[in-house]
């Protein structure tokens, strides 16, 4: 990879100019359509974008040194994981990635979560610890079957690279792994029915409780990418095709991110909040199930000729 | 740097997060207040949010007389709000404390202890009302006009 | 019903929400601030006494009554309206403005007294309605009484009573007609 | 790792203050102290200092979800004071009153409790429905909350419209049986929730002396409206809902049950209401020497006006007992050893009003 591709991928696309954005307009959606389901009207296009000016122009209130670095720091940590892991999405058919680009993206869509729960401990207030140790925990329950679905990916691909993942032969390994990753998505976007570490009506905002202005925007602004980043990597691994054209990837890309920004929207509508142990249940049971069964049969690839 | 200022004032007028507070009421205001997030009047159009830490809030909505109980923790949030700030007073008892004046129990009126900048008069007053006191208060956040100047003007309307 | 059929019944039948700043309409007889009639007030004080919050405030003074009324005390109860006895006050049909200064809606009213026929000394206005209601059925020559200052009425029942002493004669009363 | 979380005293999942200490174990509630303080206003103490007329404006503003109940009992308790008789047709007013405001009360609560177990479509589902209800209070006596419609010896505002309560009523029975119910009944995640969760025992419910809804969802079936009717309730034909499992999810159902009966209720009082003064006659009324109490089932449970006259125009005591000042303390004994995502949801789930309790 030349470093002007590096650059391209980081700060034009999949990166900064049209992840941002992105991340604005998913958040809109997410909120319009969730107001509609409700028979509301819900907030205008340009709501998260003007959210987020108003956060950066407001005064910050004065803390202990310490505590300011992480709580500043933490949240722009936060924001270049999402970006860094835009970046080596395999969008379009001419990305190449690098051997091992594969346990890079996982790191770094991690990241986030990490960051929120230092953030919940640095933050000294008992919400933003209980609100920690919930994602913590959740964290634990998820990432089983997330990385377990990732491994039996890259088994059966033989690869540890997205490009050759993305361009692995369609079937029932793929199907199942995709599947479980999709099966994540709503814990790691702390949506409903799995919003446990940011319940607002049990510890208010979680994590972010204590943090006001500009550090609220930097958070605000890491969820959106995540948004971003998920949908996009449940899209570049669902999609057994490319177009071959640069501009063919980049609209069936955003716009399949856009309708699982729907799709997750639904379900967020129609569901209450479970508890931490009921989603925990859900997710060793569903999640390890699904994913054991994509393992199993990437790793002996005769059951499914067998099956079939 | 003026465009700057004016995106900033443009942000602030479109979206203003509002924290909800209950000095000791009856209720009642704070069931109009809940009643602006329905979907009749659904105060998400103008962008408005209801926030559940001070912390992140623009607009603090008192409703209630201060009682004794809930000075403390009035002060300690109105001091937890980052500026720039404005208070408003949903009902009539912040303002005057209305039926609850001169109960030993109660600190107030709430412009005793915080500066209020706009009052909203009702016992309580209709979600509407709510919202267009509200929609004053963004105008203020937004305008950052000098308080003395808005007392001389008096009635807005 | 499943709730994504309630979801989706929302969306078919779109957002139920009134945009800004179109108002839910004001029904009939609703609870506004309080409005005062003064050429029918006969500064009773009853408003005042059933207030509970005292924004209704009624003062006499020499030659005139004033009637004080904050909506920012209000309880919007009506309560006032329910007992003044000839209907001078009323309930605006729209609800206040919101103020930002706690004195900026209070309202005085005067209420001019009117002179007593007798004497000519500012006295309080008695209405027509009033008149017809409390003096029902009373002898023409007694409803004239009815406007006299009190001073003046102290003194019309004193000689009553002193002709009834000296001359033995009955003193006018309702039952006459 | 054992530490204490304070839920208040002003929290999203509150409308008023009020301050629940939790001491957790991991997630696991070992200890929980309640504190109600924050809203004492003094209401008694102002109550003896304001005349009987200011009075029942001032009971009103105890709380503003079950205020015409209050200004109800209240008048019921000087009205026995006085021995005056009220008319039939005031009766019924005042009943239809007191169900239609039982109905938005508990809509609300319906919309919170969904609030609190996170699931915002069903608050708005609830709001929506209650919006109905409260247009049409306000079209029967001027305002949406504190009505006002309440006096000694009758009503202040005659039912202008009694057609558009029937269309009204009608509606929201239609939303509570198609929707509300079977949302709350049939969907996993609420039933995930809501069952098994908050036990109370029938007798434990004896024993803390729990009221309404929270103690008919442990099986008593104390109704104040079938014990010792008052207003035109002796007239009228309806079922008391009462489940036996004592959970939450237990009180969700009798609450969304009385809805439905609350509109059979007022239906039946449209259909009988006679027609006639709303008033006894004189606005002013000598309230003699004396004691009296009053009790009516609020929203919320049992209402206990006690009133002191000594014959002037201003009442020597006023003491009211609310409904949930006795059943906050069950609050304790239902999340001890729950779940810290529980407490919230119990929380609601008694519908506890810190308004009515404190004062």
């Amino acid at each position: 990879m030349s470093w002007e591709k590096v650059f391209f991928a980081l700060l034009i696309f999949p990166g900064l100019l049209y992840a941002v954005p992105t991340a604005w307009l998913m958040l809109w959606l997410e909120r319009k359509f969730r107001a509609r389901m409700q028979g509301r009207i819900g907030p205008p296009f340009y709501q998260p974008f003007f959210d987020f000016v108003k956060l950066m122009a407001k005064r910050r209130v004065l803390r202990p040194s310490f505590d300011s670095i992480f709580m500043m720091g933490l949240p722009l940590v936060s924001v270049s994981a999402g970006l860094l892991a835009l970046a080596l999405l395999p969008i379009s058919s001419d990305s190449r990635g690098f051997a091992g680009d594969l346990v890079l993206l996982v790191a770094f869509l991690e990241v986030p979560s990490l960051c929120s729960v230092l953030a919940g401990f640095a933050s000294r207030s008992i919400f933003g610890q209980v609100g920690a140790t919930r994602e913590a925990i959740l964290s634990i329950t998820y990432n089983l079957p997330f990385l377990t679905a990732i491994v039996a990916l890259a088994y059966s691909a033989q690869s540890l690279r997205l490009v050759d993942i993305a361009a692995s032969p369609a079937g029932g390994v793929r199907a199942l792994a995709v599947l479980t990753i999709c099966l994540c998505l709503p814990v790691k976007l702390r949506i409903n029915p799995f919003s446990v570490s940011n319940a607002e009506q049990e510890i208010y905002s979680g994590p972010a409780t204590e943090f006001s202005g500009p550090q609220l925007a930097m958070w605000e602004l890491a969820h959106g990418l995540e948004w971003v980043a998920l949908t996009g990597l449940v899209v570049c691994l669902g999609l057994t095709f490319r177009t071959g054209t640069w501009i063919g990837d980049f609209a069936i890309y955003t716009s399949l991110s856009l309708v699982l920004v729907i799709l997750l929207t639904i379900l967020a509508t129609g569901t209450a909040r479970l508890k931490i142990q009921q989603a925990a249940r859900f997710y060793w049971r569903w999640g390890m199930g699904l994913s054991l069964v994509a393992l199993i049969l990437g790793v002996f690839p005769d059951i499914e000729r067998f099956i079939r | 740097m003026r465009l700057i200022k004016k995106l900033v004032s443009m942000a602030r007028r479109r979206s203003p997060w509002l924290f909800h507070l209950n000095t000791g009421g009856c209720n009642g205001c704070d069931i109009e207040f809940s009643a602006c997030l329905a979907p009749r009047y659904d105060v998400e159009q103008a962008g408005i949010l209801l926030v559940g830490s001070p912390r992140h809030a623009d607009i603090l909505c008192v409703t209630g007389p201060v009682t004794r109980g809930t000075r403390a923790a009035l002060e300690t949030i109105y001091a937890q709000m980052p500026e720039p700030k404005v208070v408003v007073a949903l009902g009539n008892c912040p303002a005057t404390c209305d039926v609850f004046a001169g109960s030993p129990a109660i600190e107030g009126p709430l412009d005793r202890i915080l500066p209020v900048d706009v009052y909203v008069p009702g016992c309580p007053p209709r979600p509407h009302d709510l919202i267009k006191g509200v929609a004053q208060a963004v105008a203020i956040l937004a305008d950052q006009q000098p308080r003395d100047r808005r007392i001389i003007e008096g009635v807005n309307q | 019903m499943n709730i994504f059929s309630v979801l989706l019944k929302n969306l078919r039948m779109g957002p139920a929400t009134l945009r800004f700043p179109e108002e839910v309409p004001y029904p009939k007889g609703f609870h506004g601030p309080v409005k005062i009639h003064t050429e029918k007030c006969i500064c009773c004080g009853m408003c005042a006494y059933v207030c509970v919050s005292g924004a209704v405030r009624v003062a006499e003074h020499k030659d005139n009554c004033e009637w004080v009324y904050s909506p920012g005390l209000c309880t919007f109860c009506g309560k006032c309206v329910s007992v003044c006895p000839v209907e001078a006050l009323h309930m605006a049909a729209k609800s206040a403005p919101s103020y930002f200064n706690t004195k900026a809606l209070d309202e005085v009213h005067l209420v001019p007294y009117s002179p007593c026929p007798e004497c000519g000394r500012p006295t309080p206005p008695v209405r027509e309605v009033l008149r017809a209601k409390a003096f029902k059925g009373v002898a023409p020559n007694v409803l004239v009484k009815s406007l006299i200052c009190q001073r003046c009425r102290q003194k019309d029942s004193q000689r009553a009573l002193v002709s009834i002493q000296v001359k033995g004669e009955p003193p006018p009363s309702r039952s006459d007609k | 790792m054992s530490f204490t979380i304070p839920i208040g005293p002003y929290h999203p999942a509150l409308e008023e203050p009020c301050k629940v200490q939790v001491i957790c174990e991991g997630e696991i509630v070992q200890d929980v102290s309640l504190s109600v303080k924050y809203n004492f206003r003094g209401v008694e103490w102002l109550a003896e200092r304001r005349n009987y007329h200011q009075a029942i404006a001032l009971v009103e503003r105890v709380c503003g979800i079950c205020s015409n109940v209050h200004a109800l009992t209240f008048c019921n308790a000087l009205e026995g004071l006085a021995g005056l008789t009220v008319p039939e047709r005031a009766q019924y007013i005042r009943t239809i009153m007191v169900e239609l405001e039982r109905l938005t009360s508990h809509a609300l609560w319906a919309g919170i409790a969904a609030e609190v177990m996170g699931f915002q479509t069903l608050f708005m589902t609830c709001f929506a429905m209650r919006e109905q209800l409260m247009d049409l209070l306000e079209t029967i006596s001027g305002n949406r909350i504190h009505y006002g419609m309440n006096c000694i010896g009758g009503v202040t505002r005659d039912l202008a419209n009694p057609e558009a309560v029937r269309i009204t009523v009608r509606r929201v029975r239609q939303t509570v049986t198609d929707q509300l119910i079977p949302l709350f009944t049939e969907d996993k995640t609420i039933h995930a929730r809501c069952s098994g969760i908050g036990q109370m025992t029938k007798e434990q419910a004896v024993a803390w002396g729990a009221v309404g809804p929270t103690a008919r969802a442990s099986g008593l079936t104390e109704d104040i409206r079938q014990t010792s009717p008052y207003a035109a309730y002796n007239q009228l034909e309806f079922k008391v809902p009462v489940e036996t499992s004592g959970d939450v999810f237990a009180r969700v159902v009798v609450r969304l049950l009385e809805m439905v009966e609350s509109c059979h209720i007022v239906e039946q009082a449209l259909d009988q209401i006679p027609p006639g003064p709303i008033h006894h006659g004189p606005i002013f009324v000598e309230i003699p020497r004396g004691e009296a109490v009053a009790r009516a089932e609020a929203p919320r449970g049992e209402l206990f006006y006690y009133v002191s006259s000594d014959g002037t125009d201003i009442p020597c005591r006023v003491k009211i007992r609310t409904p949930s000042f006795v059943n906050l303390p069950t609050v304790r004994l239902m999340m001890l050893q729950a779940n810290l995502a529980d407490v919230p949801l119990i929380n609601a789930s008694i519908d506890p009003c810190y308004s009515c309790t404190s004062r």
